[in-house]
């Protein structure tokens, strides 16, 4: 992180006007400058819709994952839906999200589909990670395909999809400013961002996008936290 | 179903533990395997020939035990009994019902070779599985089977944090956690300690005893075998093949004195014998030859 | 048509009106209307100004689906939506009366004219393409003579990568200057594209069934922007203070913009005949401005000047 | 018919029914939610704009034109950017430290808006094909090197302890263990990574080059050409969902090889 | 280091084995264990002490078993021996060496209480492992060692597809690969039937006496610790503690007939009597209470 910042100061000391990529004391100072009530107001949007989207992608995923699981036949079909949702640009689905969900929605909506993709394929390769005689153990004791869900294939996959959570986590707040950024919301760091890009404020944009990477990274930092503690055993037995 | 099983033992089954009085609801169908063939596919076109027409009947509420060399077959008949694995060939039925692959047979018990657990419970949890499976709960029943296992204490230890016999005991408690009416047992006292398995294998007994479980044990050790069976089943291998099946007839409950009589004795060098002669020709021990691979078109 | 209300005054309850931008000074007389009553007044409970962004068709989107009733556009936009998809929407007014765009170049490196341009590199973002193919053509220019790059942020020029871009001229080079960076603009304009801004649109079907509606819209509207243009300090305040406080514009650029807006706002032809006309001149200014884009239109297919028409003859305090 | 055969034949028909449920659900949800015709264009429309249009040889080539500008563009940004996440996460297996160098600078980057970043990187490495590719890693890279960092730490203890009994230091538990045993990860993560890369690519475009159906479908949507737009994006949907297929498919025949149910 | 360890055994070690004249290169520091303590993490800020004081010294070269009620911590003492884990307090030298949590010991094989085989190798590629990290390939080794353990045929199978006692003879296999100069066993033939068992305990004589392989073997078949050791340290539970050491005096090569002797017999009963003392107190052989859980603040 250190070197990091090192590499930024270095570059903008030495080679570019900082009217276009300012220094870090700079992006400091513009922080202080715009204070709290800036930046409290706009990331508060932006992490509500970030957070909506994040519940929604992962419900959804959720819910196809679980759906594969009780008739497998689904998964390509599944799948590849998702690839759908992940391989249009922002540019083409925008308008049509906007037109769809409303503008205000459209930021959460966008989030969500960021999410989803990832979820769907972490949960859909951890809810294979049962070994065969964990499954075996819920057959023999009358357990159906669904006990076996429950039981086993969910918690057998938790480290995969606690992975798969912490990577949606950037997804989800890229999704949320990129919606923002589209239009048809107030208040928000996307919103910011473009304000401050038009208005030529580098310093605020990058001092935006900095507060950006810092709560993906404590959103990153959290989830991690929160798998380690919902998966005591991985580092056990680890079979 | 009148069709009689074929076996190729030199004895017959069945009366002797009929005779008992004090188990008369117990029938001549307790297990039935008929001409039971199993092949795997075993990579590249291959195929194994793990059983090849294994035959086994015994009565409603037998103990049978099932002895072989290393590799023989046992575990595969084991699990298509459990229903877990689709036989090539042959019919199986329990208790008077026919076993489906993936379908449980209702009242069935099982521990298999490896014990099994869920990382992610702990050992209570794990042993309350099966009830919770099949949605009753009985939180007093799993308390005794943990003390009875001597896992008082780790109730709530995962099985990460356990030892090797500790996780086989959990699994057996968790086999005895149904009640079981039919109970399939895959070397289950294989870790222990011979005073632990002593002390299992006679409380084995005394839950067999009460409940009239009909049951199939996979093990080692034949002197376990023969303390605790109606039957003992003798298999050989490549391809498995049940070669006998001795009645044991020696007076319950069985006890610890019970190993020092000489009717035991008698029993144990008998299988020993009959084991060693499946086993392999060499007189040094050399174990059996797992070469004669079958490799079949 | 909106119902008459008990007192004989017609209600015609909540509206919303897609923006094109975010809210920033370009729509200061909404914020003035809307604050000061003036669209109460009218008749409507509350009039939502929806904002815009980066998704540059959210006007024409918005309107169409029926989520706005007015839409603030370009006819840039307007106009292949009419051709591409004879879409029924109309320009129903327009703030702008002078084409906003304009090259910004560094002012050290200036491009002042036409023949300034040879050779340079120009940012050009996507929402943009067809003004610069409009100026090109107009301006006998091939695509050799100057290479186009997509166009993402003013860095761009800052940092040397391009020699100029395609900005509105209401927030460009001012707001470059006004960061310490010394810019210059050529307005495309004055290079031979007269075209409207900032333009109000309608669909055909709210024209012809909610006539009375629109007429009082624009009639707020014409209202607010008349404050706004007289009172400086309360339309720069309710941009920075309230409309558009979360972003917390400097009034040093706010001001800026407010004197560049004012000047094409009020033209001697909206002095004449009132803000939001579109004279005959300018449209087929701008329609021929749409020709050299490659886009065919009449002027009667793109606009429809009755309505503001009517208000301001209706109204001819609008034009004290 | 041989096994081989019926395998791709059994993948060819799900991937068939993939594509036709696809194109019901966008006939049906953009008919639930009443969308425009204008903007929400239905499959016979697209089919229209490039088939049935009497400039549709025009639009066809327009449209497959650009597909290969983005393909190309994908393709590059895919490879270097899988090979580059694949190659930092067996970095960061034998020098764990310097995963707390790389990983918030990787996240600090993924979450800023590309638009925003778009101008520094094509400062750095000027508008072209350098640029893009660079897009293409910045978006596919974290999801990527996250996937394949789990699949590799994701080692049994066992495993471990029977590498280290022996005197195996990292670079073997890596090349003896984890390895293999991250197969199924990434293949995972070669998957995730295929819609990453095409819409990183498409992204690269609209913001640095222009060019493909990035720059053209943005374009579309600023001049209104909704019918391009749709027309467009579908193709490269399409497309990426056969890429997909295929993926999955190598996926099927690797996968086995490595987890064997025990 | 010139500090004795202190050991509650009724015996004292090492003379014994060292007269024996074919082996002079044997020292008196095979294995030195010195009040080892490990205690574990249990969860919720609770810990437990799995091992306390443990202290062991056998000469180079010796081969010892480790016998004692389940979950004693014989395989937690196994495990620091290997380096893998790291004691709590106390400390361990193997042939002279030091054993540093994380560092592997030179010439070690060790086969685990679980056969941890890599999933996607072959037996054959299974067992080449350890020669594999050591970069020195040995292919007619591995090829004896698979004959030797009875996998012949087996080679290209997967791990999977073999039943448990195959896996668990891969496993030991993989062990002796390296030509251990020390093998640490736990519970190599738990698996496995009689008649393998038998012959493997014989061919594991046999490759200890050819290359003097200092042997620490964890078991609960105490005729097979008999069989093979030189001394059997019995270990009671709760927290685990080496509670005696006893030398085996019977000659070697020892055959299937040595176990008919009554010097054999004498050992096993002398054996069993102390393991029952140290399991628990109850005559009906109820297992030693694991319920004594340790619990420090
Ligand atoms: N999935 C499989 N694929 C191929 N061969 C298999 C498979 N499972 C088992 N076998 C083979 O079938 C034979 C019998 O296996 P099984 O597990 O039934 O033996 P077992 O009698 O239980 O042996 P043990 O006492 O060692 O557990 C073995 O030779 C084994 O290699
Ligand atoms: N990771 C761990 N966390 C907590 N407790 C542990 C852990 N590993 C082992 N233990 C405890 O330490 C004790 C000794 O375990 P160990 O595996 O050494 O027993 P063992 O003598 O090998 O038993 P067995 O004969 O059953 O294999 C057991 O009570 C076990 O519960
Ligand atoms: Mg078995
Ligand atoms: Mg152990």
């Amino acid at each position: 992180m250190l070197l990091l910042i090192g590499v930024w100061w270095g570059f903008t000391y030495s080679s570019v006007s900082t009217s276009s990529f300012p220094t870090p004391v700079a992006v400091v100072r513009s922080i202080i400058a715009d204070g709290w009530g800036f930046y409290g107001r706009n990331t508060a949007g932006t992490l509500a819709r970030a957070g909506w989207g994040y519940v929604w992608g992962n419900c959804i995923a959720f819910m196809l994952a679980a759906l594969v699981l009780v008739v497998p036949k689904l998964e390509e079909l599944v799948s590849q839906i998702g690839v759908l949702t992940n391989c249009l640009p922002i540019t083409a689905i925008g308008p049509l999200v906007m037109v769809i969900f409303g503008s205000r929605v459209s930021a959460i909506a966008l989030s969500a589909m960021l999410v989803f993709f990832t979820t769907l394929v972490g949960a859909l390769t951890g809810l294979k990670s049962a070994s065969r005689s964990q499954l075996d153990l819920i057959v023999v004791y009358g357990g159906n395909a669904w006990t076996q869900v429950r039981k086993v294939r969910i918690l057998a996959a938790l480290p995969a999809i606690m992975t798969a959570l912490q990577v949606a986590i950037p997804g989800a707040i890229l999704g949320a400013i990129v919606g923002e950024y589209l239009g048809g919301i107030d208040t928000g760091i996307g919103v910011a961002l473009n304000a401050a890009q038009r208005q030529v404020q580098p310093d605020r944009v990058w001092a935006l996008s900095l507060v950006t990477g810092i709560i993906s990274l404590l959103g990153y930092a959290l989830v991690g936290v929160i798998g380690r503690l919902l998966t005591p055993w991985a580092k056990e037995i680890n079979r | 179903m009148t069709h009689h099983p074929r076996l190729d033992s030199e004895e017959t089954v069945g009366s002797d533990v009929l005779d008992r009085g004090d188990e008369a609801d117990r029938g001549v169908d307790g297990i039935r395997i008929v001409h039971l063939d199993k092949v795997f596919a075993a990579g590249r076109g291959q195929e194994f020939q793990a059983i090849r027409d294994v035959n086994l009947a015994a009565p409603r509420g037998a103990f049978v035990s099932l002895i072989g060399p290393s590799g023989c077959g046992k575990s595969t008949v084991l699990r298509i009994l459990a229903g877990l694995d689709r036989a090539t060939s042959g019919s199986v039925m329990v208790n008077g019902e026919r076993v489906e692959p993936g379908h449980a047979t209702a009242g069935m018990g099982i521990a298999f070779q490896d014990p099994a657990l869920l990382p992610w419970r702990s050992v209570e949890r794990n042993i309350a599985l099966p009830l919770e499976i099949q949605g009753h709960k009985n939180d007093a029943a799993v308390r005794d089977l943990i003390a009875l296992v001597g896992l008082a204490g780790f109730e709530r230890s995962r099985p990460g944090q356990l030892s090797g016999g500790m996780r086989q005991r959990a699994s057996i408690a968790r086999a005895l956690s149904v009640n079981p009416r039919f109970l399939l047992l895959d070397e289950p006292f294989g870790a222990l300690d011979d005073m632990t398995r002593r002390h299992l294998n006679l409380e084995l007994q005394r839950i067999w005893m009460q409940r009239a479980t009909t049951t199939l044990m996979v093990t080692h050790g034949i002197a376990e075998a023969v303390l605790l069976s109606d039957y003992v089943a003798v298999m050989s291998a490549h391809p498995g093949h049940v070669v006998t099946m001795i009645p044991i007839d020696i007076p319950r409950p069985r006890t610890v004195q019970t190993m020092s009589t000489d009717a035991f004795h008698a029993y144990v060098d008998r299988l020993s014998g009959m084991l060693f002669s499946v086993s392999g020709e060499d007189r040094d021990g050399k174990p059996a030859s797992d070469s004669g691979r079958a490799v079949q078109p | 048509t909106g119902d008459a209300s008990q007192d004989g005054k017609p209600s015609y309850g909540t509206v919303g009106v897609q923006l094109s931008w975010l809210k920033n000074m370009q729509f200061a007389g909404m914020y003035v209307a809307d604050k000061d009553g003036f669209y109460r007044d009218a008749g409507f409970d509350k009039v939502n100004l929806i904002s815009g962004g980066s998704s540059a068709t959210s006007a024409e989107a918005a309107v169409a689906g029926g989520k706005a009733l007015v839409g603030v556009s370009s006819p840039l936009i307007t106009a292949p939506a009419i051709v591409n998809e004879g879409a029924g929407f109309k320009t129903i007014g327009a703030l702008y009366q002078v084409n906003p765009f304009a090259i910004v170049s560094a002012a050290s490196k200036p491009i002042r004219s036409v023949s300034d341009l040879k050779g340079k590199k120009i940012g050009v973002s996507d929402s943009n393409t067809l003004v610069w193919k409009a100026f090109l053509k107009a301006n006998k220019l091939s695509e050799k003579d100057v290479t186009t790059v997509p166009f993402s942020d003013t860095s761009m020029l800052t940092t040397g990568q391009v020699d100029g871009y395609i900005g509105y001229t209401t927030t460009g080079a001012a707001a470059l200057t006004a960061s310490g960076f010394k810019a210059t603009e050529l307005l495309m304009a004055d290079a031979g594209l007269p075209m409207v801004g900032e333009t109000l649109i309608a669909s055909q079907d709210a024209i012809d069934s909610h006539r009375a509606e629109l007429k009082a819209f624009l009639k707020a509207t014409i209202q607010g922007w008349r404050k706004a243009l007289s009172d400086k300090d309360q339309a720069v305040n309710l941009t920075i203070n309230d409309y558009g406080k979360d972003q917390q514009y400097s009034k040093q650029s706010m001001d800026i913009t407010y004197d560049r807006e004012k000047a094409i706002i009020e033209t001697s032809e909206t002095k004449a005949n009132g803000l939001l006309t579109i004279s005959k001149d300018l449209q087929s200014g701008t329609v021929k401005t749409l020709t050299y884009a490659g886009i065919s239109v009449t002027p009667s297919k793109l606009f429809d000047t009755s309505l503001i028409d009517e208000v301001i003859s209706e109204n001819p305090e609008l034009l004290k | 018919m041989n096994p081989g055969l019926r395998f791709v034949v059994r993948r060819v028909c799900n991937m068939l029914i993939a594509v036709v449920v696809v194109v019901l659900l966008w006939q049906v949800v953009l008919d639930a939610f009443d969308v425009n015709q204008m903007i929400g264009k239905r499959p016979a429309q697209v089919w229209t704009y490039l088939m049935g249009h009497p400039d549709a040889a025009e639009h066809r080539a327009m449209v497959f034109g650009n597909l290969g500008i983005t393909l190309r563009d994908a393709g590059i940004g895919y490879v270097a950017g899988l090979g580059f996440a694949f190659l930092l996460a067996v970095l960061f297996c034998l020098f764990p430290i310097a995963e707390h160098i790389v990983m918030p600078t990787a996240m600090v980057l993924r979450s800023i808006p590309l638009v925003v970043m778009t101008p520094l990187i094509t400062l750095i490495m000027g508008i072209g094909q350098r640029s893009v590719t660079t897009l293409v890693i910045i978006v596919v890279f974290l999801p990527a090197l996250a996937n394949i960092l789990f699949g590799l730490r994701n080692v049994p203890t066992a495993s471990s302890d029977l590498i280290r009994v022996y005197g195996g230091g990292p670079w073997i538990l890596l090349m003896k263990v984890s390895l293999p045993g991250a197969v199924p990860s990434l293949m995972a993560s070669a998957k995730v990574s295929i819609p990453s890369a095409v819409v990183g690519a498409m992204i690269a475009e609209w913001l640095s080059t222009g060019n493909g159906l990035g720059g053209s479908i943005s374009k579309a949507v600023a001049t209104f050409s909704y019918a391009q737009m749709w027309a467009s994006a579908i193709v490269i949907a399409l497309v990426t969902m056969i890429v997909y297929s295929c993926v999955t498919i190598l996926d099927d025949i690797v996968r086995p090889r490595f987890v064997v149910a025990s």
